[in-house]
């Protein structure tokens, strides 16, 4: 059984504005293991990339502060750690990779420079250690000539390569932990599936821990062996992939999933959830989902459902499963 | 290159501006103080006199501003001890009121800046949308225009002019407005360049409105909030390059009172009659120190997108 | 990166032929000169010859077309008070406004760079407050204003520092701080603004991400590309100052273009004023240029795209 | 044979590339290089592509918000570039609408609910204002949008919601073409659900023809009658929908529904291996020779990067493809 890398326990983290107090991330509890790709799925303003910038403690300031919970990696506790260790751990424990790949690299300086500045920082190498460590980074991503490559600057590369330069930064110093938000959604189909395949194969070499954030299923079914789903800054269910598209439990999850058109056969209509998802300023009281939820019952609008263990890796949030 | 067909959602994310409650009281602060000085400044160039409503010796101002009386000349204000209250900001080298004259240069200056403004912000919008909008040999024109301003500030083409029509009321303004539309046409058009490239008015063109429709309905209310926030900045400018003006004997020809020339009878007596240039430059602070917080307020309200202005 | 240059040049040549037009035309239009230099005794006749003798009696195109060759042989007309070529007027206050403004520019440069870079990444801190008052007050006092009070203060009182003209190393403090305070805070509002623009981005996100500490997030990653906009501004300022300093020439009396220019001016000595025009129009639109390829070395793209 | 609403024939459109000191053309982007089609009322047809495969430069020339190189658009059988200035005014303009992809930039955030909606008939009717209001009111209902809301400003809307309202704009001159360029692809999945019914129900109840830009396959199979796969400027793939996408011919679909299928870690061995395409997409200013796929191309022979394939019919659909021409038989031109 792998070792856990990353315990996140009861996480809540909230942005105090002139408007009042927005929940981002409401209670938000997940681990992750060595090697393994964990799936954190949902619409937009879920929850999901807050959770993220929340582990590595980079949240807008000073608008955003993480209010409670608990976040350990390989044993060490983040919210413990000062200023300077935390740096410490950010590209060397945990890095990131961004959605937009047109506007995550810096325009004006080269590749090489953009990765040989994370490599230089964290490992301490003589310089020209640091070129041939730059070179393996973008040989990790497999990206052709990286000897040339390396002297490009940004504008000069596709979508595709650049968000593979990005993937270099990022395990330029072999990370316990890669979070990668929506790092495909910018992609076109076909770039995407490269990528992802890319990974799959990254993470067998350096059996890295991937938490990956979407909001594509078909992306989900592709890379993530575990995935949990978001709804309004909490988590509604946590899964095993094939559980999740075969057997979802909560309301939520399975109406999410019967609302995505297939390729694999004609549907006439689609099963679409009626109304908005709620404001995070003024959430209501018990379950979130409860205003939009087909299966609710009065106690659906009092009080928050707990979760419940059903099977290993599989639990719940919903009034309806005891 | 990668065309932006990517899913990726666009919810509006809530506009998160973590402003601590010290911070929200300067923000109030800098729009109540600027507004009520720019109301009384305002409020003491209308009722200065009431020539305009056929009373001329009705007036705010103790004296008359122009009225000179040798026994009583470099008087310092009332709370010195050669002052008097009669004069309560003393008088200059020829015995006339500095309040008086302080008074009615509030008019004369105020009634040049926003007469500058209204000229130079229509032309400025009007040439910025056609030249944005249309493209062409109306922009080339417009950017040689703006070259050219760049090499002749306001005080040059102002001393031209002063000196070929005399100096004046009109020349003053002429002068100002005459290259004065530069810097409005280059927002506007910058700022219509933007709304060109938007969907909506993509979607305007295909249910066929005509150039003019867009230009009208689409374009210009997309502008007025950088037009609102560049004319309040403006104010301070103008009434900077008014007083210059006067100050180097080209603008407001005396015994006309203006704040600028005021500050220029008491240029050499500084230290014996410091008063004369102080107050003036005071009023001239105020109102331009006014005009520009109420500018930034306008514009971190309005737009902060425009944060460079 | 050549065609980029001839097109600038071009568009440059356009913009001083018209200003050269709209300077003589303006020139001419002001008054008549001929009435300045006659005494009080001249008759008419003798107003008459003058103008003949000044070629003002042609034309206002058939001049034009005369001071257009003269200006290609180099003879840009005599100044009809100093009686001498105004080149040589010109080339003799020159170097004395560029003595001013070049110090005022970096030290104003210098202080906004700082400033609105501190006001940008301490944002709404104290000393972010502090920048924005010191911004809005140099933009509100009136420059000639500052200048006497800055006069009476230092040198009459305090007798620390001399009234005006030009000499020693103490000449320079006070005009040069009064130009800079009144050029200063609109760059500090640029700085600070396209700090604040840079900051926001996505690959300053992914700086803090790799671990890097603020300080070279923010001066190595975030003020290079929050130098494009402001430089190119910078590059104009320094030129229009050329002609901006007449106030702070005229408080000091300080024997610079500024200077000259009011007395041309307010004497009509409309040739020495069409020269000072035309060669400072050259000289702004020269450094535009020199803006523009700068702003290509700074930001590769535009140096790739433009070649 | 329903009437045949519109037809693309053989559409060109080449950008210039200029260079040097008289902006001499030294190439050409040929952003899209004939390409045709044709469109039946009350039926779908999708143009699927990734970036650069020339989609929305076809719905621009449809709209005429671009002139083509070459080629012909015939709406009703006639050449609309024919067509007088009031032909246009009055026939074309009005019959040929569209949504566009972004909620947020498709509406002048400065106008009400009610005028935006009301602007095509402002602009193109003699209606009163009364009439026009009343039409309005109607086209909020048939949206699903309530009476009240026709006051409020576009921020006031969410995503789902501004769509609704880029659809009641769209039908506001009863059009019989309505262009929709990535319609869902800016929202939620849930909300997209409803904006595809939503459409679906539209097209059923007035015989609405539609011609749709997208890149995501599973949509594109709901929405659609038929489909053409583009890449690089070119139609690689063209038929009925569900012909295309029950058995994809060209390599290239394929990659594309491999990329695009719901495939779960587990069940990956069974189904067809996922098809991953190496390289990456040419660039449109020197496409390659031949065949324009053949570099990225499985499947791709010593043909492929000399000659260009033909779109020519094979069983029941068209596609271009050498792999599918009967070896040594000169194909036949389709």
């Amino acid at each position: 059984m792998s070792e856990v890398v990353l315990r996140v326990e009861d996480l809540r983290t909230s942005f105090f504005t002139r408007v009042g107090e927005f929940k981002a991330v409401d209670g938000v509890s997940f681990y992750v293991k060595e090697g393994e790709t964990f799936g954190l799925v949902g619409e937009s303003a879920c929850g999901k990339s807050v959770t993220a910038l929340s582990l590595l403690r980079l949240l807008p300031e000073p608008a955003g502060k993480i209010v409670g919970g608990k976040i350990t990696l390989d044993g060490i506790d983040l919210m413990t750690l000062d200023k300077k260790e935390m740096r410490e751990i950010r590209g060397k424990k945990i890095s990131m990779i961004l959605q937009d790949p047109m506007t995550s690299l810096n325009p004006v300086y080269t590749v090489g420079d953009q990765i040989g500045e994370a490599v230089r920082l964290h490992q301490q190498l003589h310089d020209n250690m640091v070129e041939d460590e730059v070179i393996s980074a973008l040989r990790l991503l497999r990206i052709p000539a990286p000897e040339q490559r390396v002297h490009d600057y940004p504008f000069q590369m596709s979508g595709g390569m650049r968000q593979r330069v990005v993937g270099s930064i990022a395990m330029s110093c072999r990370p316990r932990l890669l979070i990668a938000d929506e790092p495909t959604t910018a992609l076109d189909a076909t770039i995407q599936a490269q990528y992802i395949a890319l990974f799959k194969d990254i993470q067998k070499q350096t059996g890295v821990a991937i938490i990956f954030i979407t909001h594509d299923f078909g992306v989900v079914a592709n890379i993530c062996h575990r995935v949990a789903v978001m709804y309004a800054g909490s988590i509604v269910e946590t899964a095993p992939t094939s559980i999740i598209f075969k057997a979802p439990i909560h309301p939520y999850t399975s109406a999410l999933i019967h609302s995505v058109p297939h390729l694999d056969r004609r549907d006439d209509r689609l099963y679409s959830i009626e109304g908005q998802p709620p404001s995070l300023l003024n959430l209501p009281p018990g379950c979130r989902f409860a205003p939009r939820c087909p299966e609710v019952m009065d106690i659906c609008h009092k009080e928050q459902p707990p979760t419940v263990e059903i099977s290993d890796g599989h639990s719940v949030s919903c009034w309806r499963v005891k | 290159m990668l065309e932006k067909d990517s899913d990726s959602e666009t919810a509006a994310k809530p506009v998160i501006s973590g402003l601590s409650l010290q911070a929200r009281v300067l923000r109030k602060l800098t729009f109540i103080i600027p507004v009520i000085i720019l109301s009384l400044i305002i409020l003491m160039a209308i009722f200065a006199d009431l020539a305009w409503l056929g009373l001329p010796d009705v007036r705010l101002a103790p004296f008359d501003p122009e009225k000179i009386s040798m026994r009583d000349r470099l008087m310092p204000p009332f709370w010195a001890e050669e002052g008097s209250t009669d004069h309560l900001l003393g008088t200059d080298k020829m015995g006339r009121d500095i309040l008086s004259r302080l008074i009615f240069g509030a008019r004369i200056s105020l009634s040049v800046s926003l007469l500058v403004i209204l000229i130079t912000s229509f032309i400025g919008t009007v040439l910025g949308i056609l030249g944005g909008y249309l493209g062409g040999r109306t922009e080339a024109f417009l950017m040689r225009i703006t070259d050219i301003s760049l090499a002749f500030p306001p005080i040059l083409v102002a001393m031209l002019l002063a000196v070929s029509m005399g100096p004046s009321f009109t020349t003053v303004v002429l002068a100002i407005s005459l290259l004065g539309w530069a810097p409005y046409a280059r927002l506007i058009r910058g700022e219509t360049l933007r709304l060109r490239e938007i969907d909506f008015v993509a979607q305007a063109r295909i249910i066929g409105a005509s150039p003019f429709r867009i230009m009208l309905k689409h374009i210009f209310p997309n502008i007025i909030n950088p037009l609102i926030i560049v004319m309040t900045l403006q104010i301070g400018l103008l009434i900077i390059t008014e007083a210059s003006l006067s100050f180097l004997g080209v603008g407001i020809p005396p015994p006309a009172p203006s704040w600028g020339n005021m500050v220029n009878d008491g240029r050499n007596l500084v230290d014996t009659a410091w008063w004369i240039s102080t107050f003036p430059g005071i009023a001239i602070a105020l109102v331009v120190l006014s005009g520009n917080f109420l500018g930034d307020w306008l514009r971190d309200k309005l737009d902060p997108r425009l944060r460079q202005l | 990166m050549v065609r980029f240059i001839l097109i600038r040049l071009l568009q440059s040549v356009i913009a001083l032929v018209g200003i050269a037009i709209l300077i003589f035309v303006m020139v001419r239009v002001s008054g008549d000169p001929a009435l300045m230099l006659a005494t009080a005794t001249s008759t008419e006749e003798d107003i008459q010859q003058i103008r003949v003798n000044l070629g003002l009696d042609k034309s206002i195109p058939e001049q034009f077309g005369i001071f257009v060759t003269d200006v290609i042989k180099g003879d840009m007309g005599e100044s009809l008070f100093k009686k001498k070529p105004v080149t040589e007027l010109i080339g003799a206050a020159l170097p004395n406004s560029l003595k001013l403004i070049f110090p005022s520019w970096v030290v104003a440069m210098l202080g906004a760079f700082l400033l609105g870079v501190l006001g940008a990444t301490r944002r709404d801190g104290f000393l972010d407050n502090g920048v924005k008052f010191i911004a809005i007050l140099g933009q509100a006092l009136p420059g000639f204003w500052v200048a006497i009070v800055a006069v009476y203060i230092f040198s009459v009182s305090w007798q620390l520092l001399p009234t005006s003209g030009l000499g020693g190393p103490s000449h320079y403090v006070l005009p040069v701080l009064t130009l800079a305070f009144f050029l200063m805070p609109g760059m500090m509002r640029l700085v600070r603004s396209s700090m604040l623009d840079v900051l926001d981005s996505e690959y300053i996100k992914l700086a803090r991400i790799k671990g890097l500490p603020e300080r070279i997030v923010i001066w190595k990653h975030a003020l290079r590309n929050a130098l494009i906009a402001p430089l190119t501004v910078a590059g104009v300022l320094f030129a229009m100052l050329i002609t901006g300093a007449v106030i702070v020439e005229t408080v000091f009396s300080w024997p610079g273009i500024g200077f000259i220019i009011v007395e041309g001016v307010l004497a009509r000595d409309f040739p020495l004023v069409q020269a000072i025009v035309i060669m400072v129009a050259v000289f702004v639109l020269g450094i535009n240029l020199l803006v523009d390829i700068a702003y290509a070395y700074i930001d590769p793209q535009i140096r790739y795209q433009k070649s | 044979m329903t009437e045949l609403l519109l037809e693309g024939r053989d559409l060109k459109k080449h950008y210039p590339v200029t260079k040097g000191l008289l902006q001499r053309t030294i190439g050409w982007v040929r952003a899209i290089d004939g390409i045709s089609f044709t469109i039946e009322q009350g039926k779908t047809l999708s143009l699927v592509g990734e970036s650069g495969a020339g989609k929305t430069t076809v719905a621009k020339a449809v709209l005429l918000l671009e002139r083509l190189t070459s080629g012909h658009i015939l709406f009703e059988g006639n050449d609309v570039y024919n067509f007088s200035k009031s032909d246009l005014k009055t026939r074309y303009r009005p019959s040929v609408q569209s949504v566009q992809q972004n909620p947020w930039s498709s509406m002048n955030p400065r106008m009400r609910v009610r005028d935006i909606i009301a602007e095509p008939l402002v602009v193109n009717t003699t209606k009163t204002k009364q009439e026009t209001r009343q039409r309005v009111l109607e086209l909020l209902d048939q949206v699903g949008l309530a009476p009240n809301q026709a006051d409020y400003y576009p921020h006031e809307f969410s995503g789902g919601q501004r769509q609704r309202i880029a659809v009641a704009r769209a039908l506001a001159l009863n059009p019989r073409l309505v262009v929709l360029d990535e319609p869902v692809s800016a929202l939620d999945v849930s909300i997209r659900a409803q904006i595809m019914n939503l459409l679906k129900d539209l097209q059923e109840q007035y015989n609405l023809s539609y011609l749709v830009i997208a890149h995501n396959l599973a949509t594109v199979r709901f929405m659609s009658h038929s489909v053409a796969i583009m890449y690089l400027g070119q139609i690689v793939e063209y038929g009925d929908a569900e012909d295309v996408f029950t058995q994809p011919l060209h390599p290239y679909t394929r990659a594309l529904m491999s990329a695009s299928l719901l495939t779960l870690p587990e069940d990956e061995d069974q189904s067809i291996s996922p098809i991953i395409l190496s390289g990456e997409m040419p660039s449109p200013l020197n496409p390659p020779p031949g065949c324009r796929f053949h570099t990225r191309c499985a499947e791709a022979m010593e043909i492929c990067s000399k000659e260009e394939p033909e779109l020519r019919t094979v069983g029941n659909h068209q596609v271009r493809c050498h792999v599918h021409e009967d070896p040594g038989v000169h194909p036949e031109s389709s």
